[in-house]
């Protein structure tokens, strides 16, 4: 009964994140689109919780959540008119594209059940302990060097957003102009 | 029937193609980052699932992933900031209408 | 080795990342000083501190650093030294380049530096988390930079597709990394390769797989059909200091990337030595398929070069051609093979690196990237036209410039290999690669042009070009020592 | 570092630095750096008599042999060196070489003032001069070859220099086109013999020829493919077509390239290879009987040319005949020595005529006369010249034409039925004594035939004047070499090298006996006068008509004035042949690729803007097809190229797809 309790949230989570991911894709609205992928992510959170990664999972809804997503709805923000939805097409070369995934799917998922992966016999009764402070001495230890670099990477995202946003009016107008007068 | 970790990889391999499909098929260069997210997110739902699963007892894929989604964020960033900029140079962010260059 | 004792062997690094800073700092306060370029001066001595500190370094021997996050071996060194190189070239062409957003320079050149550290860790990663991360680095860098042009259109529609194909090409080739993963239960290479040597049978299908994703992302970064789409939109649109360094510094790191990941993973150097071997019952045949993807780059690169008009597209499309030649060496999985390959990539670096300088000159002085720019060029500034000529026998591969001891060295690795269908694909693009080069020749020699006004070529430029165009000539005639130093590089850190 | 070799490598920088500072900056240097060039040869010039010195005078050994070579790199079990070999036949080229190149620089001076392209000039002689002096210094067969083509280049450039000029350009293309014939062979007889040897290096090779590692048939067609290549350079029949019609480029590059040195190459390809050639009889038979037509043939064209450098030209043809005739009947002292007088006097000959040319503004004959008042320093230094190569006693020519007749002599005296090279050769000697002299009384002496010309004559500036009397100078004294007894007979002698090629050279028999020598000698001074005195009779004295005789024997006069018509036969045969195949081409261009076009649409754009270019397919032929082929192959190729990143991204997921479903799937279950 545990079992079968234990079972039915991972099945209810694959499929939050499965159909919302879906409508994300098929969704004709871009608005649904962006707020289904909520769903999505927050539903990874939890399958992430529940395979005991809990510190990715508590990250995966500060960044992801908190973070990205409301920066993919600024985006849609910007550059949408959310009213006026509709009428244009949304998708192209959306044959071939279920033509991919169709058979990709037929194709990868023969992958995870043939591979002699090395699971452990008795994997459900791996200790479900804390994740939080085998990571952060691991990030301290031996993923030192990457966890620097990481943040070098974001000083360097960093810099490059705001280059790239910010607008320099002057330049751009007078580089439009001889881009025109080039063309 | 108890949870393996066929199932996480059927959901991630699922997520995956689902990302590539959404790439391919949509329009709008925004829709096109959330694809990449999801291929991300499929990767690190791989990297937790293994963790739980291999005879290992170290965290090894949690910490892949925290990576992958330190990644991420500063990618969407950069992604959105470039979206931006086109739609103010472009007035769309419909990809197939900004490809001036091709041949 | 431990975290602060490999502080030591991580000098160049350091050096960039100080510089980084400094160049930040002085785009605050520096840029009314007298028209000098203050961050480009900073970040060009911190680059060349670095590659002299680097060039301290390499007497070290091989060891591992970082609690094995990262190797210091031959191959490393090399790759370092040779995106250093690349780093403080760009520098000096951006510094005098009109082409890059003058306002935003220091925000340039702490980018391009960064780039330069992650390039440096690709080359030397020794983990899976390591070199994911240290791709995205570089990657995140370039897909900015592309967008600093003063043409502002067509740089941020580089931008873009630069930054949609490639998210989406390293975020698949992650999902093979976390395959790898959990095929193996580790990030680290040495374990990846103990596991799967001793692996049972059974995992040639998701090995393969595996492989096919990782190529994805791998793919991209070399521009190789078929993953070679953004190329030519991408290298067309960016600024021309930052195309001449995605073409050759980009490549490199490709090509290090795979070579690094693909041969100390799925491969095993063989106990006879010279070769390399799949490991375990892993019973595929990597050579056939790399050597199926080499022609097919090669090809298609070259043909689509032909019909091109602007000069950076056709470069992009060369660029294309010799990322099939270097799979040649590549595909071999042997010592000769990587041999004749880092011989190839530092000729392909100076010739390359040379003919964009040339292409920088053109749009600094005339706005003009197509072949209306080259046309009788000889007529107006005869130094350029010499050195684009040779710098276009190099990439033919003509004698005596580098290219042909380049493509000699390949083609002898390929028959030494018994893979002769792909030296006669090789001779045969060469071939049809002489057509296009020759047509920029032609154009230089023999068109007329619309004025006769000579050009006046910035020194730096002609000192640089110089520099550039020297190691053509001569190790088109002396290569004995490059040979050897090649072949010294060629050897990776093995467990 | 030894002095020979600081010696070689000073000779070969001066004009190499010339080059690269002419071509570069020359436009910009005052005078358009004319003196660069003058002053880097004048260089080389002197370090050459150094080692000219140094070699013969102080060694004085017949076998001395410096050699200093280079690890180049090496390609599999080829070793690629490159160095210098000096012995005494490097050092006499040297000399040559440096001495008649330096004169035609200084001549050019005065000939070449106020010309296009000036600076130019001046560059494309320095290159030649460094690409003549490598190949003469070199010491093995790959760096030969090199210098061989560089050598080709040079002379291309310089034939071509009015490039303006139909004739000019059409000479350069037949000069180059024509050469690059002998050039192929030369090519394979290299080939086989490092594939059959192993080795470039001259003293390694030899050793293995005399070891008999390369014997047999296989040796002859080596040795006769090698020799093709002196056949293309050094113009003998039947590849002599192209060094006529070389006369279009400036007289200074004729007396350089087309006199003295290049054509000599071949020359000094062969003594340099003798003891390859040597060691096959048979082949050397070929290459005496190839000499002899060429000698023979190409005196008899010279006597009815009225070009006065055509005339010259050919009269270099035959005497390029005679040198190879000495080789191939192993007098290989006398071919080398004949080389050597040769390149001073026919060098004089062509500087007196540009000289002459300079001062009518014509090239014809028959415009000319009575100069001889006008410019007494040219006429009596080609007179000098014309009595040396008429082979009149105590001037140089006399000695080394002498040597080969006594070569040729006893060699159809010890094989009766090769007496014919012999009497050819006599023959031959007397028509070249007839038709110099025809030269000398058409061009200076009788009466002004077009006063107007003659008036405006005057004798050429200093700069022109010297180089003819230093050349004059030489053309007296080059002939004491041998007959004083002084050095060339015994220094410059064939390379002893293991027994076989020793003993072949020794049964040809270099050194005439008393018999053969005299009698030669004898003849020739016969032969010599009598062509002299009946050149006198017809052209001074009038006493016979030259249009009578021509009249009389018709046939052989059109032969001659025709050149045999062997243009004529090329131009029906091969160039018609090949005419034939490029309308063929173009034919099968113009259906098939036409259709293979209209099926793609970007392929018909392509030649769409080729339409209504019949003419030009008729024309380009071949390349044409495959340009069109490729350009629409490239046009296809980038149709993939949509601009639309979704769409890229789409064929690399099909493409990920297909290798995928290929190698997991459809490799699988078949």
């Amino acid at each position: 009964m545990d079992a079968l309790l234990h079972s039915l949230v991972f099945y209810i989570l694959a499929f939050i994140v499965l159909g919302s991911a879906a409508y994300t894709a098929f969704s004709a609205n871009l608005v649904r689109a962006a707020f289904s992928l909520l769903f999505t992510f927050f539903g990874l959170a939890g399958l992430y919780i529940y395979l005991g990664a809990d510190f990715v999972g508590i990250s995966q809804v500060i960044i992801y959540v908190g973070g990205i997503l409301v920066l993919l709805l600024f985006g849609v923000m910007f550059t949408t008119n959310v009213s006026g939805q509709g009428t244009e097409k949304q998708t192209l070369q959306m044959k071939w594209g279920i033509l991919f995934l169709v058979v990709l799917f037929l194709l990868l998922i023969p992958i995870a059940f043939i591979t002699p992966w090395s699971v452990m016999p008795d994997a459900g009764s791996k200790a479900l302990e804390s994740s939080v402070s085998p990571i952060g001495v691991g990030l301290l230890t031996k993923y030192l060097l990457p966890f620097e670099i990481a943040s070098l990477l974001l000083l360097i995202a960093l810099i490059g957003a705001v280059v790239i946003a910010r607008g320099e009016p002057k330049v751009r107008a007078e580089a439009a102009k001889e881009d025109t007068s080039a063309l | 029937m108890a949870v393996g970790l066929e199932h996480c990889l059927v959901v991630s391999i699922s997520l995956f193609l689902l990302g590539v499909f959404i790439v391919m098929t949509q329009r709008n260069g925004i829709r096109v980052l959330m694809g990449i997210e999801l291929i991300l997110n499929a990767a690190n739902l791989n990297l937790i699932a293994f963790n739980r699963f291999l005879p290992n007892t170290d965290v090894n894929g949690s910490i892949f992933a925290v990576f992958v989604i330190i990644l991420a964020a500063a990618e969407a960033a950069v992604a959105l900031a470039i979206v931006l900029a086109i739609y103010q140079q472009f007035s769309t962010v419909n990809l197939d209408e900004i490809s001036s260059m091709k041949h | 080795m431990g975290n602060v004792e490999s502080l030591s062997y991580f000098v160049p690094e350091l050096i960039l990342t100080v510089a980084i800073l400094i160049v930040l700092f002085a785009d605050m306060f520096g840029m009314e000083r007298g028209g000098f370029d203050l961050p480009g001066g900073a970040a060009l001595l911190g680059s060349i501190l670095a590659l002299i500190s680097h060039v301290w370094l390499y007497s070290q021997p091989a060891t591992m650093l970082f609690e094995g996050m990262i190797a210091h071996d031959m191959f490393s060194a090399f790759f370092r030294g040779f995106f250093l190189l690349c780093t403080v070239v760009v520098t000096l062409m951006t510094m005098y380049s009109m082409e890059v957003i003058h306002l935003k320079k220091g925000e340039f050149y702490s980018i391009l530096l960064s780039i330069c550290i992650g390039m440096c860790l690709v080359a030397s990663a020794q983990n899976l988390i390591m070199i994911y991360l240290a791709l995205e680095l570089m990657s995140l860098g370039s897909y900015i930079l592309a967008g600093f042009s003063r043409r502002i259109g067509r740089s941020e529609e580089a931008s873009l597709k630069f930054v949609l194909y490639g998210g989406v090409s390293t975020g698949v080739m992650l999902f093979g990394l976390s395959l790898l993963y959990g095929l193996t239960g580790s990030t680290d290479f040495s374990a990846i390769q103990q596991v799967l040597i001793s692996s049972e049978k059974g995992i040639d299908l998701t090995a393969f797989t595996i492989f096919l994703l990782i190529l994805v992302g791998v793919g991209y970064k070399i521009a190789a059909v078929p993953f070679h789409f953004w190329a030519p939109d991408v290298y067309e649109g960016s600024p021309t200091p930052i195309t001449a360094f995605l073409s050759v510094a980009s490549k490199g790191t490709g090509f290090a990337l795979l070579i690094r990941l693909f041969y100390s993973t799925l491969l095993t150097r063989s106990p006879a030595g010279g070769f390399w071997v799949e490991v375990g019952d892993i019973d595929i045949d990597w050579t056939f398929h790399l050597a199926v993807i080499s022609a097919l780059t090669m090809t298609i690169g070259n043909l689509g070069a032909i019909s091109q008009n602007n000069l950076k597209r056709l470069l992009a499309y060369s660029g294309i051609a010799h990322a099939g030649y270097l799979l040649m060496g590549v595909c071999l999985l042997t010592d000769v093979g990587l041999q004749a390959v880092i011989f190839y990539l530092v000729v392909y670096l100076f010739t390359n690196l040379a003919a964009f300088l040339v292409v920088i000159i053109m749009v600094d002085t005339q706005d003009e990237e197509g072949m209306n720019g080259v046309r009788g060029l000889w007529a107006r500034t005869p130094i350029v036209a010499v050195a684009m000529t040779i710098c276009l026998f190099s990439l033919i591969g003509l004698p005596p410039t580098a290219g042909f001891v380049g493509k000699y060295y390949l083609f002898v690795a390929l028959l030494q290999g018994k893979l002769y269908w792909l030296a006669i694909v090789g001779v045969l693009n060469t071939v049809v690669s002489l057509y296009y080069y020759a047509r920029i020749v032609k154009a230089m020699f023999f068109e007329p042009t619309y004025t006769e006004e000579p050009i006046r070529v910035h020194p730096v430029y002609a000192g640089l070009l110089t520099a550039l165009v020297v190691p053509v000539l001569y190790f088109g005639i002396f290569w004995d020592s490059l040979a050897r130093y090649a072949r010294y590089c060629a050897s990776l850190i093995t467990y | 570092m030894h002095t020979y070799e600081l010696l070689a490598w000073l000779i070969l920088a001066f004009p190499l630095l010339a080059f690269v500072i002419q071509i570069f900056f020359g436009k910009r240097l005052p005078r358009q750096g004319d003196w660069v060039p003058v002053a880097a040869i004048c260089c080389s010039l002197f370090f050459g008599l150094i080692l000219f010195f140094m070699v013969i005078v102080g060694e004085h050994d017949p076998n001395f042999v410096f050699q200093v070579s280079y690890p180049w790199f090496s390609g599999g079990s080829l070793q690629f060196d490159w160095g210098f070999h000096i012995d005494n036949l490097t050092a006499v080229m040297i000399l040559v070489v440096t001495v008649v190149s330096s004169v035609v620089h200084i001549y050019s001076l005065g000939y070449m003032q106020g010309e296009d392209f000036y600076d130019r000039f001046f560059a494309y002689l320095s290159l030649f001069s460094f690409s003549m002096l490598l190949l003469v210094l070199c010491d093995n067969l790959f760096i030969l070859y090199i210098s061989w083509e560089l050598v080709g280049v040079s002379s291309y450039l310089l034939i071509g220099f009015y490039f303006w000029k139909h004739s000019a350009a059409d000479a350069c293309k037949k000069a180059f086109i024509t050469t690059r014939v002998g050039d192929v062979f030369f090519f394979i007889g290299i080939l086989m013999v490092v594939l059959y040897i192993g080795e470039f290096n001259y003293t390694k090779v030899f050793e293995a020829v005399a070891h008999g590692e390369l014997t047999g048939w296989v040796l002859t067609i080596a040795v006769v493919c090698l020799f093709g290549g002196a056949v293309g350079k050094s113009a003998q029949f039947p590849l002599h077509v192209w060094l006529p019609d070389a006369m279009e480029g400036p007289t200074p590059v004729s007396a350089l390239i087309h006199a003295a040195t290049m054509v000599a190459a071949g020359v000094y390809m062969v003594g340099r290879l003798f003891p390859i050639f040597s060691a096959s009889p048979a082949a050397m038979l070929v290459v005496a009987y190839i000499g002899l037509i060429t000698a023979f043939f190409a005196a008899t064209i010279a006597i009815t040319q009225t070009d006065i450098k055509r005339v010259l030209a050919y009269s270099t043809v035959s005497q390029l005949g005679y040198m190879v005739t000495a080789l191939g009947v192993g007098a290989y002292t006398a071919g080398l020595y004949h080389l050597m007088t040769h390149a001073f006097f026919k060098a004089l000959l062509f500087l007196g005529s540009g000289s002459v040319i300079h001062a009518v503004h014509t090239n014809e004959m028959p415009s000319m006369g009575g100069l001889k008042k006008k410019m007494p320093i040219t006429f009596w230094t080609m007179l000098i010249a014309t009595l040396a190569i008429s082979g009149v006693p105590f001037f140089s020519g006399f000695g080394s034409k002498d040597a080969i007749l006594a070569a040729s002599l006893e060699f159809g005296m010890t094989h009766w039925l090769h007496m014919p090279i012999f009497l050819g050769l006599l023959l031959g000697a007397g028509i070249t004594a007839f038709y110099m002299f025809r030269l000398i009384f058409l061009t200076f002496f009788g009466e002004a035939r077009e006063p107007k010309r003659y008036d405006h004559a005057h004798e050429s500036p200093y700069s022109m004047t010297v180089p003819l009397m230093i050349l004059a100078g030489l053309s007296v004294i080059g002939g004491f070499g041998l007959y004083g007894g002084l050095w060339f007979n015994h220094l410059v002698v064939p390379p002893v090298i293991g027994d076989a090629a020793h003993h072949a050279a020794e049964g040809h028999g270099a050194h005439g006996s008393a018999l053969a020598h005299y009698g030669a000698m004898a003849l020739s001074i016969l032969f010599a006068t009598g062509g002299i005195l009946l050149s006198y009779l017809v052209y001074y004295k009038k006493k016979i008509s030259a249009e009578a005789v021509a009249g009389r024997f018709p046939v052989l006069y059109n032969l001659s004035f025709h050149k045999y018509w062997v243009d004529e036969l090329y131009g029906k045969t091969v160039i018609a042949f090949v005419m034939w195949f490029r309308m063929v081409l173009a034919r099968f261009d113009n259906k098939v690729v036409d259709g293979i076009v209209n099926a793609t649409a970007p392929a018909l754009r392509g030649v769409s803007s080729f339409s209504g270019a019949w003419d030009k397919y008729v024309v380009d032929g071949l390349v044409n097809l495959i340009a069109i082929v490729v350009q629409a192959v490239g046009a296809v190729s980038t149709l993939i190229q949509s601009g639309v990143i979704q769409n890229y991204l789409m064929k690399v997921g099909i493409a990920v797809g297909a290798i995928l479903l290929l190698h997991n799937f459809i490799l699988r279950i078949f």
